[in-house]
């Protein structure tokens, strides 16, 4: 049997709750659970003074409420799996290593930032910076799975050097902006300046995106690879169309500025 | 005018982030007003001119005076209660009051912001990115051979720059001043500061950064198309050009505005011009900097970032700082109704925010400090009035280029100033922090010494 | 026991192991992939002379494949893990890299794995760019005609090559008819290939030889023109025409069922024994008994 | 609380008292050492622990403008290592560069009780003061960078060296600052105005006009020691970082003849080598050098093996690095007075020239001859952070510890020194020597380092323990000018520290010579350069020798 | 009648010095709420100087009055204001964590405000 938790109280101000997070409640009792420190703002309240919790731990936590106000979910997560049935606050799955989260609604900002394996899927929207450095750092997400099922906003992938991100809706600004290798899909319609400063990897996009003018044209084709990605998509849940799946690709080099060693193929429709 | 007039020589205007501080004030002490101010520009003459001393209760609660002690009080009391309070401002007063402020932030583990994050805010995060090449105004007078302001409007929002720091001052190596050197302006139209560059790029709008990007390019030798004229607006041939000219040049300065930072790219947008002026070192000597606005919104920089490490949007209610600018900035703190209680220093932004966050302003306990009456003070639960920074108080305020600068009151205001309530404030919010902390008994707020290091 | 009128002999294939690897070769079209499918398994009929044998396990359709296209598999052997990996590069790079739209997956899941693509990258000249899905690194070569996609690791096990059957029949034309039966069903069985010339090699061999310099020689006891002279002959008279199905195959099951399948297709008139070969038990480590084989 | 401590039956170190280890009463009145107090005095039992004087760091970089810089530039770098506050205590952050306040706890949580901040532009003198007020605990003051100051560079070639010394005592006293520092003298103008480039060599002239380093830095040496300053001019030698560059710093100690001279972060100057080519180790001919010259001494600039923030004066090396570490890169010059660098950076075990640099500076230590005059530094940050220092004072006193780390790097480098063979361990009282009474004395502290009647009671208890990082690590007692600050190992109260700084006397009519030049080439007014009292908060003048 | 345009919100000179003396006073709430306009844009809204137009987008609306700006000084389709209350109304709360929320380039709908 697995744990699940009920927010029973909004917060007024933002719960920081990094403690619920399947590695850390493993081999704790409901009770001792419910009195596992969260931070209300600025002061420590107990995870019973906004949660109703129910069940035994093992290896899966389910968080129910509009958790939107609640930020940290599932940082550093190692392993296991978080489902989250609701909306949710920023940083979730920050630095996590392994495991699954599962977000049935929104995410905020900060979606598995620097995460460097598991996955976590969104159903709903994400917020700016899935999957990205925190300022200042020069490498972001290292590893694994971001799956955004709707929108995110800017800078997703931001200086990611290993893993892939998935946004089937719209995506925002500079996505892969600084991205030192692995793989980003857009499958909605992008923001502007995609792969800007991008030292390797690839960002695939299916709608019509404008490059900078340090990204080169190399030509049109249909790169094997690319399929397979596709592919893994769709059993992801991802709706790619066969046109997609079969379909020419227009190939950008870039970024000139850093070592031209990055892509993005452009579906061809 | 009376006769009891002082002069007061090298005084600082601190209105703008040019911080002159050549001023020649007269002083008519009895009318308590400057009356003339020598060596200012237009903006500085207002300042001086405007700052008159009006009738009004020092401390306000609720709109009604009260003494200072029961407006100190009671700040103390909302900001020690709150869950969530936030800090902003300080970007005009001295960098003793905003030590001062840092420290009641800390000690009520709230949220510390200033002015910066709606200014150069990205340009402080583009740093983070890449770093920068940069310098103090004198170098700029001293060696400057190529001056390049990209995205602002310095004879409008910083009338002397030009003329005593960067364009016409005569220089150890720039003896003719202008005639020795080469400017360049980039905007998106054409403002009172176009006249003073030999050449103007009118760049599309939202297109500086594709326009930097290409720069950086043709400095990195790779080609560009010719299809930027149709993107950005300016040619290819003109582009060329400008980058010989930056790689021939001696010592070359980028300068940046806020039409770099304020449209769609913000960081990024600065994070090009910085990257650019660092590019172009593998062939000269070339530097960048952010034209900062107000008058010490620099020292409110240095201030946070002395004391927390992080320059603006720092987070202590973990009782450490933390930082994450869009998570604890105040635009964000207050549109995504965060915060249940502001101090507000000195800055004005139920003016000036985005109308969710000045909702959500007016439905906290705020308490403000300002010279004047503003949008905020008039929303405030606990209203300070407070003497204006370099001109009834001194204390310490630093230039757009991090060079600190001692301020000369012309005059003493019967108000007092910001740091002269900021102190008490401090003091009562720690009594209470620790009456609070003994009261858990939480061994009087010992903690361990650092553990050894693995 | 006897199969209809063919005699089948009380005695074992003697198989021996080796290491197996599965290539999946992809292609804009069959063609293609038939085209570097066979290229590669080429020249590679048996270790003694080639290093290694391969052959053509089965051709894939689109939806089988890992990129949706048309598909060859081939299996691959060699006497152990290093020179199979060996193998694998020079056959991948000169055989499916050089061949138009190709593309080339491992088909094993294996702990053991070789460096394939890891090594092919090279050619890339740095331009070659890995990819990472789901734990599986794949280099995408840059070519004239696109991109040669190789996965930078192939899984390679534990294989049973040698098995066998003989077949010995009155003449030549019931023996080569009787081997295209065996053949044709065998190849149905998954997981083996006959790697000799469309599956049939007449040049049985023994272990050793008179000259030194020789590792395996002429099966004087099989061939029909030294009957007379030998005194241990395996023919009997009126056999007059021998023919043996070599087998490698990714288990021992797989080999047997392959050996069986042949045998029960070559058992037809004029076919009047049905063999294998074996060394006496002593070199190899897997003994296939015919007549564990059938039907009881 | 009774001001007057006695501290009883510890293990006491006091090299400048000749004291090695003996079990002695420590008695402390008003903020002083003193003979003996009254019966009514505060009892620390100590059995079982050593005391030593409060640590002294004669090289670092604590406070002001670059030290800010490189703040706001890391904050992926404080993140990891926050410092939370108590209601009696700020809080901050940590990483290579930590906050005011994390660095006046930190330093005390090593038992250190005065630092100094060793390269201050004067303009940003102000600053630095600022940031020095709000460093807590420790003592504090700082070197002003005159090295490449225009001015004082015209005077030189026009042969003014009287005036020369005036001004520098004016700048000394306009800043408040401890001593002066040179960074990489005469390089400044070259990386300014001539492209990006760098001198050379002691005896270059970047223009026929110009003078030489070897030039600038006799002339401060001669001015230094005619002001009487209680230390002399750090000296940050040219070359910094360049193989071959161990002859550059000969010359410079050559320089000085028989006059005092402080080389600064000595590990960094003492490469062999081919330019452009990787260094070897000459630390036997740095070592030697000074084990024969007294009248030197340098701090080591221990290179410790994680992470590191360059900053420095020194632009073009900086520049150099940026090309190594590949990542952000600041770089800022100040008017007529210095350029600056920095780059996050990383010193890795297996990397030949880290492996290298690290062994060169254990050699330097291993090899001096005279604890007194080789000063334990790291640089901080340069080299890594100050809380590395336990680390570094289990590698001199534990060979065996030192030969495991040394089987950890580079094999290729460490196998080019001698550290190998190298046996010595340092005993505590050496270490005494070289973090404590040694650095005082280097800086004419007449109050720090030592443990007699009359000095500051800067104090650190620390439990006797066989793993002296450990012990180091974790005062159990610090003391600083009487006030307990750190009580069985956490802390007790907040202190604000003191200023410490010397007002050498100069001719008023030197303002005059200044102004001109200043009106001309500077951006601010020469009234409000100079920095006022206003600044000092609690301070402490160091007399000048007469 | 009603174009999209790009408001480009601003310092001036004389938002400066208003500003000094007093953000509730008449001066700045006049210089803070006037916009200048292309000519040509002006002409085909049928504007004139002093006409009031709204500026609207999903986040809000102002009023302001206009000015005449020459096309070789203002592109058009941009019109320029000085920064304040008025601008901010046209401001979006979401700052792309940066804290910075897109203050000028802000795409408007402009319709001339009958009398």
């Amino acid at each position: 049997m697995s744990i699940n938790l009920t927010l029973h109280t909004s917060p007024e101000v933002p719960l920081e709750a990094e403690v619920l997070c399947t590695d850390k409640l493993i081999g704790l009792t409901g009770s001792e659970i419910e009195k596992l420190p969260v931070e209300h703002g600025n002061r420590q309240v107990s995870v019973a003074d906004f949660f109703t919790v129910k069940g035994s731990p093992d290896d899966s936590i389910s968080i129910e409420g509009d958790l939107s106000k609640v930020k940290h979910l599932g940082a550093a997560m190692a392993s296991g799996k978080l489902t989250i049935s609701g909306n949710v606050g920023s940083h979730l799955g920050a630095g996590m290593t392994g495991g699954k989260i599962l977000v049935e609604g929104d995410a905020g900002d900060w979606v598995a930032p620097e995460m460097q394996g598991g996955s976590v899927e969104i159903k709903g929207n994400a917020g700016h910076l899935v999957g990205s450095a925190y300022r200042g750092s020069p490498i972001g997400m290292s590893g694994g799975e971001i799956l955004v099922h709707g929108d995110a906003k800017n800078e997703a992938g931001h200086a990611m050097r290993n893993g892939i991100i998935v946004i089937g809706g719209k995506s925002g600004d500079f996505a892969g902006v600084n991205m030192l290798a692995g793989s980003i899909f857009l499958l909605g319609e992008t923001g502007i300046r995609i792969g800007a400063g991008m030292k390797r990897g690839t960002l695939v996009t299916m709608s019509k995106t404008s490059m900078l003018p340090t990204f080169s044209y190399s030509c049109r084709y249909q790169p094997a690879y690319l399929r397979m990605y596709l592919i893994y998509l769709q059993e992801l849940g991802f709706s790619v169309s066969d046109e997609q799946l079969f379909g020419f690709y227009h190939r950008w080099c870039g970024d000139a500025i850093e070592m031209n060693r990055g892509e993005i193929l452009a579906h061809d429709f | 005018m009376s006769d009891n007039i002082k002069t007061v020589k090298n005084a600082t205007c601190t209105f703008c982030g040019c911080v002159c501080d050549d001023m020649e004030l007269t002083v008519d002490l009895d009318a308590k007003r400057i009356t003339k101010a020598k060596n200012a520009c237009v903006l500085g003459r207002a300042w001086f001119a405007e700052h008159t001393i009006q009738d009004g209760p020092a401390a306000m609660i609720d709109g009604k005076e009260v003494t200072l002690e029961e407006a100190i009080e009671e700040a103390a009391q909302v900001l020690t209660s709150a869950k969530f309070p936030i800090t902003y401002g300080l970007s005009d007063t001295t960098c003793e009051a905003q030590r001062q402020a840092v420290a009641i932030t800390d000690f009520i583990r709230g949220s510390i912001d200033t002015t910066t994050s709606v200014c150069h805010g990205p340009s402080g995060l583009a740093f983070q990115g890449v770093g920068e090449s940069t310098m103090t105004l004198g170098e700029v007078k001293n060696r400057a051979d190529f001056i390049m302001y990209w995205g602002g409007n310095p004879a409008e929002s910083h009338p002397r720059h030009f003329t005593r720091y960067t364009v016409t001052p005569k220089g150890m190596f720039t003896p003719n001043g202008k005639k020795d050197r080469t400017v360049v302006l980039v905007d998106v139209r054409k403002t009172p500061s176009t006249p003073v560059a030999d050449i103007f790029l009118q760049v599309k709008p939202g297109k500086d950064f594709e326009l930097a990007w290409a720069m950086r390019a043709l400095v990195k030798g790779h080609k560009v198309d010719s299809s930027i004229e149709n993107e950005t607006g300016v040619s290819l041939e003109v582009l060329e050009d400008l980058v010989q000219r930056m790689k021939n040049c001696n010592y070359g300065v980028l300068f940046m505005g806020m039409g770099l930072t304020m449209t769609r790219g913000r960081h990024f947008n600065s994070g090009a011009i910085m990257a650019l002026a660092a590019d172009l070192n593998e062939f000269t000597h070339f530097v960048a900097k952010p034209v900062r606005g107000h008058g010490n919104v620099t020292g409110a920089d240095n201030v946070v970032s002395w004391q927390t490490g992080y320059p603006f949007g720092v987070n202590f209610s973990k009782g450490y700082p933390r930082f994450n600018p869009g998570e604890f900035t105040t635009v964000d703190t207050l549109s995504r109704c965060d915060a249940d209680a502001a101090l507000i220093i000195a800055s004005d932004p139920a003016a000036n925010f985005p109308q969710a966050a000045i909702n959500h302003l007016g439905s906290i306990p705020v308490v403000s400090f300002d010279t004047k009456e503003t949008a905020t003070s008039k929303l405030a639960h606990v209203a300070f009035r407070t003497s204006t920074y370099g001109i009834n108080t001194g204390g310490t305020v630093y230039r757009m280029d991090d060079v600190p600068i001692t301020l000369r009151p012309a005059f003493e205001s019967p108000f007092p100033s910001d740091e002269d309530i900021l102190t008490p404030l401090r003091k009562r919010v720690q009594e209470i922090v620790i009456g609070k902390s003994k009261a858990k008994g939480a061994g009087a707020g010992v903690t361990r010494a650092a553990s050894p290091v693995k | 026991m006897k199969i209809k009128s063919t005699h089948i002999d009380d005695t074992f294939a003697e198989a021996f192991k080796m290491w197996a690897a599965r290539i999946v070769i992809t292609a804009e079209t069959k063609q293609w992939a038939m085209a570097a499918a066979t290229s590669m398994t080429g020249f590679a009929t048996s270790v003694i002379g080639c290093k290694c044998e391969a052959g053509i396990e089965a051709e894939l359709v689109a939806e089988d494949t890992p990129d949706r296209r048309p598909g060859v598999s081939v299996l691959l052997f060699a006497m152990d893990v290093n020179g199979l990996g060996k193998r694998l590069v020079e056959r991948v790079g000169q055989c499916v890299m050089t061949c138009p739209t190709t593309a080339c997956y491992s088909g094993l899941e294996s702990d053991e794995t070789v460096v394939v693509g890891g090594q092919l990258r090279y050619f890339g000249d740095g331009f070659q760019i890995s990819k990472k899905l789901r734990d599986n690194r794949l280099w995408r070569i840059p070519v004239m005609d696109g991109e040669f996609l190789v996965d930078e690791r192939f899984g390679v096990q534990e294989a049973v090559g040698g098995g066998n059957i003989i077949i010995l029949g009155k003449d030549s034309k019931s023996t080569l008819r009787a081997a295209n039966a065996a053949t044709k069903e065998m190849r149905k069985i998954e997981g083996v290939i006959l790697p000799f010339p469309d599956g049939v090699v007449r040049s049985g061999s023994k272990v050793g030889s008179r000259y030194k310099s020789l590792m395996a020689s002429t099966n004087e006891k099989f061939c029909p023109t030294l009957r007379g002279l030998q005194d241990d002959s395996l023919l009997d008279e009126g056999i007059n025409c021998v023919l043996e199905i070599v087998i490698d195959g990714l288990d021992e099951s797989s080999v047997e069922q392959a050996m069986k399948a042949g045998i029960y297709a070559a058992a037809k008139p004029g076919i009047r024994r049905i063999s294998a070969g074996n060394y006496g038990g002593n070199l190899g480590q897997f003994k296939i008994n015919l007549q564990d084989l059938l039907d009881s | 609380m009774s001001t007057s401590t006695r501290i009883l039956n510890g293990k006491v170190y006091d090299p400048i008292n000749k004291v090695d280890g003996e079990i002695k009463d420590i008695c402390i009145k008003d903020g002083k050492i003193v003979e003996s107090v009254g019966d009514d005095a505060t009892r620390i039992d100590a059995a079982g622990m050593v005391i030593m004087p409060g640590g002294v760091d004669i090289h670092c970089h604590i406070a002001g403008p670059k030290v800010n810089l490189a703040r706001k530039l890391q904050p992926e770098d404080h993140r990891h290592d926050p410092h939370p506050g108590t209601p009696f205590t700020r809080s901050g952050s940590g990483g290579t560069v930590p906050s005011t306040f994390a660095t006046g706890y930190r330093y005390a949580t090593l038992g250190y009780t005065t630092a100094m901040e060793a390269a201050v532009t004067p303009i940003g003198a102000r600053h630095t003061l600022e940031e020095l007020h709000d460093t807590p605990v420790i003592d504090k003051g700082f070197y002003v960078l005159l090295g490449n100051n225009i001015f004082l560079q015209q005077l030189l070639k026009e042969g003014r060296k009287e005036e020369f010394k005036h001004a520098i005592a004016w700048w000394i006293n306009s800043t408040k600052a401890f001593t002066t520092k040179l960074v990489n003298p005469g390089g400044d103008e070259p990386w300014k105005g001539k492209k990006n480039s760098n001198v050379s060599d002691i005896d270059e002239k970047p223009n026929s006009n110009d003078i030489s380093p070897r030039q600038i830095i006799e002339a401060f040496i001669e001015a230094v020691n005619e002001l009487g300053l209680p230390h002399p001019p750090h000296i940050h030698c040219n070359n910094l970082g360049h193989s071959g560059n161990y002859k550059t710093t000969l010359e410079t100690m050559r320089t000085a003849g028989d006059r005092r001279a402080h080389l600064a972060h000595i590990q960094f100057h003492s490469y062999a080598g081919e330019l452009g080519k990787n260094p070897t180790s000459a630390a036997r001919e740095i070592a030697d050098y000074i084990n024969k010259h007294p009248n030197i001494s340098c701090d080591v600039g221990q290179v410790m093996f994680g992470k590191s923030t360059i900053m420095t004066a020194d632009a073009p090396l900086a520049y150099m690095l940026r090309g190594i570490a590949k990542g952000k890169w600041v770089n800022a010059d100040t008017e007529c007075e210095s350029g600056c660098g920095i780059v996050p950076f990383s010193y890795q075990e297996h990397v030949y020239v880290h492996a290298l640099q690290w062994a060169i500076g254990l050699e330097l230590f291993l090899l001096s001859e005279d604890p007194w005059r080789i000063i334990l530094s790291t640089d901080h940050p340069n080299g890594g952070s100050f809380m590395n220092y336990p680390k570094l004072i289990k590698l001199l006193m534990d060979s065996s510890f030192r030969k495991e780390e040394l089987s950890r790097a580079n094999q290729k480098a460490v196998n080019k020194t001698l550290l190998p063979d190298l046996e010595r361990e340092y005993t505590l009282n050496e270490i005494a020597i070289i973090t404590r009474a040694g650095p005082a004395k280097c800086l004419g502290l007449n109050n720090k380092g030592h443990l007699g009647p009359g000095a500051d009671a800067d104090i650190t208890i620390y439990d006797d323990q066989a793993d002296k990082e450990i012990m180091f690590n974790a005062p159990r007692y610090v003391f600083k000018s009487g006030t307990p600050i750190i009580s069985n190992h956490e802390f007790c109260q907040d202190h604000d520290g003191r200023l410490l700084h010397v007002a050498p006397a100069y001719d008023e009519t030197i303002v005059d010579t200044v102004r001109p030049f200043f009106e001309d080439y500077y951006s601010i007014e020469f009234d409000n350069y100079a920095v006022d009292d206003s600044y000092l908060h609690d301070h402490e003048i160091i007399p000048v020798r007469n | 009648m009603s174009e999209t345009m790009l408001l480009i919100p601003g310092r001036s000179n004389k938002q400066g010095t208003s500003l000094n003396k007093g953000k509730l006073k008449e001066e700045y709430l006049e210089v803070t709420s006037t916009v200048e306009m292309n000519e040509d844009d002006m002409q085909r809204l049928q504007l004139e100087d002093g006409d009031r137009v709204r500026l609207s987008n999903s986040i809000g609306e102002f009023t302001a009055s206009c000015k005449k700006k020459k096309s070789k000084d203002l592109p058009e389709g941009m019109i320029f204001i000085a920064y304040g209350p008025s601008s901010s109304r046209l401001m979006e709360s979401d700052t792309g964590g940066s804290g910075m929320p897109i203050s000028k380039n802000i795409e408007v709908e402009v319709e001339k405000v009958a009398a």
